[in-house]
């Protein structure tokens, strides 16, 4: 009996475990330590029209239990990975689900269309600047958001997850992107942080400020995916700290599908493959398969 | 442009590996460890650097090696933030895992030698002097700290290796008072036909280069980025070059001084 | 030369470290240990007009670094307080900053109004549901809150401080505000979070959800100290995970006047004092007053 | 309603004092560590606790001491979440720091005395039998458990004072098939005039309190809540009284059974 097994808008995953966009680039760096194929699926870095220089550095920074990111979505464009990285993953025989970003909603559609013959899913990353939204994130606008899902549903047949922020109000959004056709949502992206180097007493980051994520943030992410499961019939793709299978069980009762492993990797690279392990270990002791605990702390108010 | 071909050696892959700390002493405001990695087959070069876990911190620290002798790999850590803050209190016994061998090593080169270093930049530039004593090369020393602190560090390190070191401090309560560059300047300016090396604070290896460069000597960095993964998949450590954007933990952390944009 | 003095709303301090109201107490529990005067001040557990029983427990849970409360607001209401515990904190010559909340902004300017003789600033708690706003925090209502704080500002002469929550916006709610006259803000209070309890597959917490605090969410909390400075001339005082001097600069760094320490307290009950003593020690060290430290960050764009 | 005057004796003040591991070992799934606390000047009492710190967790953990003598604390710790699995696994030698003494103590029987306890429960009992047995008391102990497990617990905690122990294991694998209170109603059904003590899981205690008061019995159950502060400063151990609410970390957590709102 495969305990770990799920099914998710029509692709079979042989377990939940997937790497969280941009954790984990696209998978090279990591393929001589285990198979590809034994993840979930690689979520891919985030992937943009153009190639994208990024931030200055400093770009990363740690803060207790969690970590700043400003890397300024980096990227060598999305011709340069249908080329070289994307055929090589399915190569491994992965599942690959590619996250998707940019300026304005036919860019996100642009790449989505070029990525799509490689893809087992499409993650669009609304947490990027809306160039012509004055800068605010498509994640907090409802309408901007909506947009770029529409035209992404219309440039590819794959199933599209909608990737939200935490850091505003998410069910206007996702109410949103249901109308828009989304298929499915995945959550946390960091949250807005910053640290003081006291030394030159500025902020650390060439950025200033960056995405806070690890641990720490767990608890954030997991309330929220417990809120969006009571508003949504999508399935739902949970991240934010999971370092451990017990993490990633809180996701499944809060009411994720599946689950990513993001900053757990920078510590331990065999982070997704222990959690994999792990949970295969817990639901044999706790007994049930994933998808039984998959929303199973959600009892009638 | 790829890096020419003596920064880039075949590289054996790195492994996630276990790694005790066998020994811990003070060396003034530094520490000594040393990590038995019994299971660490492949060799460090001086200025590759392994990616150490310390409990209770999410992220690895990026630390490169003083030595490498059998399964014994010694490092010089620096108390700077909360990480190795705590590292340098960890008792012997205390496991750890550190993924290794990682970033390209310090070429060898064809004459002598000049190493600037300050803090813990001793620590791969010892070990690169080791290197070339044993490769017949003549090896100049400039060692530069705010004050007498780094005595003991110099003296574990170099004095080993029957070098001479030549200190610099700034408040002149050891050696002379100054910036170690001056040193490198008064030798190149003799008309010492050396090789620069330098591992330190990013003005110290920039005034290096800048030296090496005016003297048309080659010359070499170590390139200190924040990291987070230590081995390209997370492209925290960029660094801008003459060929583009690079990345220090698989591109670098060594750097040829004319190739980076100072 | 006192470098930890500072004047904040024409209060003088003698340094800039508060406790974090429902941290404390009313400071009873502590005075054993150091004279209450040692700090900067005592901020109290939120008063209402009536007492409140609070939460079901568990109230509290730990996460990485942090913690979840759901304590529900219990308190004995505004008279118990001004009978038995206000008049001992001030003969114990300690500063007192007093949190008040309520029902609607009538509840609030009562209890203003009652404890205001014993206090020294009046701290507003606009996280508490807005019964008669659809239970939406009155934080999140900038409409709302600015009438809780003409309410108050109308009933005590004391300086008023907003308190603001990190769960939404905060700029809209500081702009309104600002025009309703308040004096300074704080900021942060909790943000939500949730914790599963695999044995039960339920939230841990009686109440399910609960707020975050501790390092985990300090550079949440320096971020939004810094986006208020960059937008308000009144006076902030910061807190969120706050545990050492370190910290506190940082929070200076970023704009904050006062800091709080709160869930430190429950790891060191000295947290507060050793927090000020290593805050004597690192301006000894790092040279400058506190006062030279607030909001040094700040670079032109 | 005050509580009773013996569960409220004029209470030494609490302090933070350092807590150092002296002795560490298992007990089946359970671990006995043993904290020397030379600054502790007041007696904990049986029932009373401490507020331990764990390195890498924001807040402390409560614990009941099983025996104080002279400088030497003994805790009974059974891993549960994150907190305890790291606190068990904590090497000899390792310096904490506890806030005690904290909480009210069980009243010493005036009668014969029955003690119902499961898992690490049986740590506040044992010493509480010490006492009852040193006043000349009558202790009938009835201990429950999934299975075999806490054999060396009992054996360690309660056979070092001379008294058996009636043992009753769910899977029937030590002792009795069935669950400890289950001794508690024989002994009071056939007329036993016993004062009943009982710590471990909430449905057992409100098992054996509503035993003791069907019998007429005094009880006394040590309320294990959800705490931070453990000094009554933060609000999170509300328990419900027929007094009203009260916190059990300063009211409690010693609960007269008739008090608690089952
Ligand atoms: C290739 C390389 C070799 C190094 N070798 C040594 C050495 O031998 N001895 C020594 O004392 N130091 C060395 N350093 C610097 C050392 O890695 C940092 O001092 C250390 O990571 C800081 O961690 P922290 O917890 O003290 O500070 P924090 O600021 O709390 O560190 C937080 C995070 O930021 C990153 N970071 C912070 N500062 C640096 C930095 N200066 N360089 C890289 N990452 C940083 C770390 O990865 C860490 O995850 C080296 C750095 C690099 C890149
Ligand atoms: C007065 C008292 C005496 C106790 N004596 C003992 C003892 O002698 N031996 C023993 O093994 N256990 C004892 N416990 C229970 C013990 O405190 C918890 O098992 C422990 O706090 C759980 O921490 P954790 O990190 O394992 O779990 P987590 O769930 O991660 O704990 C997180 C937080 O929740 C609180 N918490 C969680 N569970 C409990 C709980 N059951 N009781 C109180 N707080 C909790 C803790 O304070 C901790 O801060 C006692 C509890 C109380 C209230
Ligand atoms: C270094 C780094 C880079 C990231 N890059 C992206 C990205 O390109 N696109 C994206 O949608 N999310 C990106 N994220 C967010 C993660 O995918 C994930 O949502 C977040 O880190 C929370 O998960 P974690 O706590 O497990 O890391 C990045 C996170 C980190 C730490
Ligand atoms: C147990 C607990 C109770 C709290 N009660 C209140 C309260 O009554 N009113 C309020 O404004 N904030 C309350 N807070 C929030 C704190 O005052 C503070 O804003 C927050 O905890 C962040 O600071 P910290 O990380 O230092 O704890 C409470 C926090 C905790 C942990
Ligand atoms: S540290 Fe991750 S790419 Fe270099
Ligand atoms: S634990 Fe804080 S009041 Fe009881």
């Amino acid at each position: 009996m495969n305990r770990l097994e799920v099914d998710f808008l029509g692709v079979r995953f042989p377990n939940p475990v997937v790497t969280a966009s941009g954790t984990f680039n696209f998978g090279r760096e990591y393929a001589h330590l285990y198979p590809l194929r034994r993840l979930g699926a690689v979520t891919t870095k985030g992937v943009s029209p153009r190639p994208i220089a990024g931030a200055p550095t400093p770009r990363i920074t740690e803060t207790p239990m969690g970590m700043l990111n400003a890397i300024g979505l980096e990227n060598k464009g999305v011709d340069a990975y249908v080329a070289d990285e994307l055929p090589w993953l399915k190569a491994q025989g992965a599942r690959v689900i590619v996250n998707v970003f940019g300026d304005e909603a036919a860019d996100f559609a642009h790449v989505a269309r070029k990525v799509g013959p490689y893809a087992d899913l499409i993650e669009v990353n609304l947490s990027c600047p809306n160039v012509h939204g004055g800068r605010l994130p498509f994640a907090h606008d409802p309408a901007a958001a909506a947009e770029v899902v529409r035209r992404v549903k219309g440039a590819t047949d794959r199933p599209v997850l909608a990737k939200l922020s935490p850091n505003g109000p998410i069910l206007p959004v996702a109410e949103a992107l249901e109308a828009a056709g989304v298929d499915g949502f995945s959550l946390i992206n960091t949250l807005l942080g910053m640290r003081m180097d006291l030394e030159r007493k500025r902020p650390v980051l060439g950025n200033r400020q960056g995405g806070l994520s690890g641990p720490a943030v767990k608890p954030v992410a997991v309330r929220l995916v417990y809120e969006l499961y009571r508003h949504t019939d999508r399935p739902i793709l949970g991240m934010g700290g999971i370092a451990s299978a017990e993490d990633a069980l809180e996701f499944a009762l809060a009411g994720a599908r599946l689950v990513a492993v993001g900053t757990a990797t920078f510590g331990d690279p065999y982070a997704p493959v222990k959690v994999i392990e792990g949970l295969e270990r817990e639901l044999e002791a706790r007994g049930g398969r994933w998808v039984d605990w998959v929303g199973a702390a959600h009892t009638p108010d | 442009m790829p890096a020419s071909p003596e920064l880039a050696p075949p590289r054996p892959r790195w492994d996630d590996h276990a790694a005790t700390i066998v020994a811990s002493e003070p060396l003034g405001p530094h520490q000594r460890l040393v990590l038995a990695m019994p299971t660490l087959e492949a060799r460090f070069g001086p200025g590759q650097f392994l990616n150490l876990s310390v409990p209770g911190h999410v992220l690895r620290r990026p630390l490169a090696p003083s030595r490498h002798e059998g399964t014994e790999v010694e490092l010089i850590v620096t108390p700077f933030g909360p990480g190795t803050r705590d590292l340098v209190r960890l008792p012997v016994g205390t496991r750890l895992q550190a993924l290794a061998p990682l970033g390209n090593s310090f070429p060898i080169s064809s004459g002598d030698a000049a190493l600037v270093g300050a803090g813990a930049g001793a620590a791969p530039l010892a070990w690169l002097a080791e290197r070339l004593l044993r490769a017949g090369r003549t090896v100049h020393v400039f060692h530069g700290a705010p004050s007498a602190e780094d005595r003991t560090l110099v003296q574990t390190l170099y004095e080993r290796l029957g070098l001479e070191v030549r200190y610099f401090s700034e408040d002149g309560s050891l050696g002379r008072r100054g910036y170690p560059t001056e040193g490198l300047a008064e030798l190149l300016a003799g008309g010492a036909v050396a090789t620069v090396y330098s591992v330190g604070p990013f003005a110290l290896m920039r005034a290096a280069a800048q030296l090496a460069i005016a003297h048309g000597r080659p010359g070499y960095v170590s390139l200190d980025v924040h990291m987070a993964c230590g081995v390209g998949a997370c492209l925290s450590c960029a660094v801008q070059t003459a060929a583009g954007q690079k990345h220090a933990c698989v591109d670098g952390p060594v750097f040829e001084v004319q190739e980076v944009v100072w």
